[in-house]
């Protein structure tokens, strides 16, 4: 059997032009990684979009971290100013990653 | 001409799209190819104006129309925010960032308007490609410090935020479109009529075919932005057509002010009428995300732009011409 | 004919991208690409055939043939309805999916049929780009018809899904490519031919390239499917054959005897021949969920439109030549 | 240490044509937003498929959802008749949700 | 209310070249489907990267999974080995499938 | 010809991408938009090498430039491997790596060259397309086996390992661009000019512009991964400079020495120079994971294709013309 250590699974759910201060934010607090991923379409209070390269300033993306609890909480600190004015969701799930020491 | 303008494919299109959004039909261009299209129509007419600078020459002409194309791109805001915070009662955060797309430019409409001018005998000069990838950024800056000068709630949390400034300068200065259009400009420059040879074909062959399909996605994109808005009011929908018929009156005046023909005049009154739906939106976003982009993009994509396309072009081509 | 067929570049790169996937290769057409070039090919067969109807006016032969198209249209999924539940023993549902399919049409097999008609001398008449935009509906309604009428489980849970039967209609009526074929049909028959000149480059030029960079796609896409079904039985088989060989043979006839010249007529017969997989799939992953996909997709687009590409058309074509 | 509350992230997967629906049943339990995520490729017991919008009739998406347990139940329970001949896969999973009072 | 039951949701995140291999695992151990979700860009000890599909073989995709524990564990042991030449990131994380008994 | 070539749109516009992407601009061009050009151009190579083929026939040259080639991709890797192990100190696994690379060939390079060569009349031989597609492969198996051959770590894992041979071969032979490199060139031939014509203009009339924006997009990979890097030390640097200028100066002579014509002399140069970065790296992330692909996209990608790009193909051109 495999070891497997805890570890925090973070998504920011954000606007595509601001992905890379949230890059920032995310190296500060020195997690070793992040992977972005794209969202197709969605609705909120603000009506429905959906993606549109023309004028990809609405569209969305989800900033995808492994972390542990140490650096997740750094960082949620780090962002928490940010949540209500840049309208960020972010949530935090907990997971098993297998023989993820470097996470 | 308007009757002209409404029975040209380029147009026709475009409400074909609006039509379908409407009537909530799926119809989609996916987003890579309307991507790959602006791509294309960019590149083809920086070359376009950089080849017709090259065998021109510069000129007082050109000189004339950039001064004045960046200080309106200063200026206008600044208007554009005293009727938005008086008359649509927006908070300054609001305005500013309003104000910042009207007072840049939308290459669609640009490219739109060159071919209904030229399809009426009223062809701009080439070097308007460089004036308008210039009047992309000035009113950024503009819009920015209005909404700090006026915001007490920016200023507050500027101070926490200190990177931004920075930043910022660069995302606007190095933004893809402008990149693109000046490269393609200086490339077409470099390059001259005989180096341009080669790779025109696909540059002249395709260019109004293309511009019809993109329109008929930008048709696509301004009704649903309108359908599915909640944020405009009547006072922010009447601004939304108001808000270009000043500027572009003004942008006309001035272009035969100092000298233009009446194309190239009707062309900066376009670019002065026209609101931004790429460049400042995403700049935006980074620098006053505090501002509702449902406002922005609303006023500016599902409004003004659709005015713009269907009358504004017109408008300013009867101006200009009466002018002239 | 046959043989002009089996060379012809644009049905050799079907049988590039049908061989490239039965060896496995990861050779992929990126599905924006795909779909940017099927929108392409709609407006330009939309704009040249309202282009065509404006200068010749409408007539009694596409009265005609848009009539006999819908009839044909609501009454060929009966056919293959009693077929495909007494030979290939299938369920009301799957039935009523699959019969609908067969009686709505493939814009692509249509589009291969003009150009290799026309390049044997065959050419059909503009409007029935027209016939075929109103014959991909009413196979919908039929099929639906007959599925709720013979399927017992259908009944109850209609009864729950109240608000099905609205969204299902406006979903097929406002259907993406129908909007878009009848948009541009209209567009063109509003420019004309001399509006269309500016625009006209791009759709020419392009034309058969592109289709044939579509139907390398289609091969991948018509093989891959074919392979990785695990529903199709060889009653299922032998019907995906079968099918477009009765309906085409009976369009073909049709056409022939309202009057239709015989390329016209050749046309008609691969409309009925042909079955759908786009707008006919989406609706019925919407009103008939509980059919399976695995059924009507690798039937219709693993083995009808393949067998069309390569045979149908030529095989029509020469009934149509025969009876003219 | 900034606050958290506790939510569902409920996953659905689900054919590209039936997002709309359900979406509609989202809004009628009064969920406050959903987030669409295209798959690019699969396979189940029909056999592997790839995204392809020539006939994107088979491409699959996840609509992604934060809400409370009581909307999360009140959806499941709405959507339970749809799971097989609609051919869901409903997943829910517990996340803590920062400054997330208005999911 | 509708009855669930307890899964795990395996999250592979790998090279787009390697997909391929991984679905040949997941078939091993009988795992009855799985999804691919493709990471536009992200970042690691290796730098930033951007899908880009003229040189598709640096991107990445997520391989997503519902399985139960053993199978999961199974799954598991058999990738251990690749972990570190393939350089895979595995997650695991509990979720309620609702009626989910056939994963 | 270096001034011919870097005042050339082609490079220019490879030029601009590249600085954008050093300034950090976020000019982007889609993905998908990238690979359909990169879709277009093989076809369009592939289409015109057959046709031309077609028309001249089976000859001794293409006979000794198709089994030069192989042989050339056979074992120009073992010179590379050397170099990498001793010279830059790379372990034997990312050595056979690098060296599968710089073995195999470039398409867009191949391409850039055809125009650029054609220009300067130096037009090669149609056949040459069939040559790089033959040349993609052979330098894979010889990478590998060099990197097993010297890898104890290797050769544990690889007995725990036992499908991955069968699957890399197969991976390997069926490769997406291969197929359609090789496909179009084999439809072209059967084809022929006539069969050629009516799709012509798609692929004749786009072909330069496309390679303009398919560089504009390169040279945006290539700066970034040079600057995202990590991996490059300056030995590696050097060796991605020196390794194309030994293989191209090898590859010329042969060519010049079997009697092929100075421009094909030169393309075969330019394929011996030019290092793959989409069928090897694929075959390499599968059959050799451990590689670090760090290292040998930023020595392909970042460093040899520029290279080749402004200044290699300018001097195979030139040793050929002095041989020939
Ligand atoms: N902590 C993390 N969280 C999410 N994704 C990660 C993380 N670390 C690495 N990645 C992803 O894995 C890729 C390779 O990481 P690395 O092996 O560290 O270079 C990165 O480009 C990211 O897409
Ligand atoms: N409850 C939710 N679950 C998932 N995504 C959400 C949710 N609420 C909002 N979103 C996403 O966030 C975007 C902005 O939401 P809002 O700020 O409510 O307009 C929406 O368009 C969705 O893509
Ligand atoms: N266990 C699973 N984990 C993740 N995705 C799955 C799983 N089973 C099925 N799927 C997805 O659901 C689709 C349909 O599955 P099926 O209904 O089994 O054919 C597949 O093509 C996958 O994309
Ligand atoms: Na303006
Ligand atoms: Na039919
Ligand atoms: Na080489």
């Amino acid at each position: 059997m495999v070891a497997t250590v805890k570890r925090k699974r973070i998504e920011i759910l954000v606007d595509n032009p601001l992905v890379p201060k949230i890059v920032n934010y995310v190296k500060k607090v020195d997690i070793s990684g992040w992977s972005v991923i794209k969202i197709a379409s969605g609705g909120g209070r603000d009506g429905r979009w959906q993606q549109d390269e023309v004028s990809g300033a609405a569209a969305k993306s989800i900033v995808l971290l492994i972390a542990n609890e140490e650096k997740a909480q750094r960082l949620t600190d780090a962002l928490a100013p940010l949540l209500d004015s840049h309208s960020l969701l972010l949530t935090i799930a907990n997971v098993e990653v297998v023989r993820g020491d470097r996470f | 001409m308007i009757l002209d303008t409404l029975t040209s494919p380029v147009i026709l299109f475009f409400i074909l799209g609006f039509f379908a959004a409407c009537i909530r039909s799926d119809l989609a261009i996916p987003e890579a190819f309307a991507k790959a299209m602006s791509i294309y129509l960019m590149a083809a007419i920086g070359l376009k104006g950089g080849v017709e600078v090259a065998s021109t020459g510069f000129s007082v002409d050109l000189a004339a129309a950039a001064v004045s194309g960046v200080l309106l791109g200063f200026t206008l805001p600044i208007l554009a925010f005293i009727l938005l915070r008086s008359f649509a009662k927006l908070g300054a955060i609001d305005a500013g960032a309003v104000a910042a797309h009207y007072g840049s430019v939308s290459v669609v409409t640009f490219v739109t308007a060159i071919e209904l001018l030229t399809a009426t005998g009223l062809r701009p000069d080439g070097f308007m490609v460089g004036v308008m990838a210039l009047m992309e950024i000035p009113a950024i800056i503009t819009g920015l410090l209005l909404a700090r000068a006026y915001s007490k709630r920016l200023k507050e949390s500027e101070e926490a935020d200190t990177e931004g400034g920075s930043n910022l300068m660069h995302e606007v200065l190095t933004n893809g479109s402008v990149i693109l259009l000046l490269g393609a400009f200086i490339i077409g420059f470099i390059a001259g009529a005989e180096g341009f040879a080669p790779i025109e074909p696909l540059f002249s062959v395709g260019f109004k075919g293309v511009l019809c399909l993109f329109l008929l996605d930008m048709g696509l994109i301004a009704a649903r932005r309108l359908l599915e808005t909640r944020k405009i009011t009547i006072s922010l929908a009447t601004l939304a057509i108001v808000l270009p018929i000043i500027n572009g009156t003004i942008g006309t005046v001035v272009g035969t002010l100092i000298g233009l023909d009446p194309g190239s005049a009707a062309i900066l009154g376009v670019l002065c009428a026209s609101a931004s739906y790429i460049a400042v939106p995403a700049a935006m976003r980074l620098a006053l995300p505090q501002a509702d982009p449902g406002i922005y993009l609303a006023m500016s994509l599902g409004i003004t732009f659709p005015f713009n396309i269907l009358f504004g072009i017109s408008l300013f081509a009867a101006i200009a011409k009466f002018l002239g």
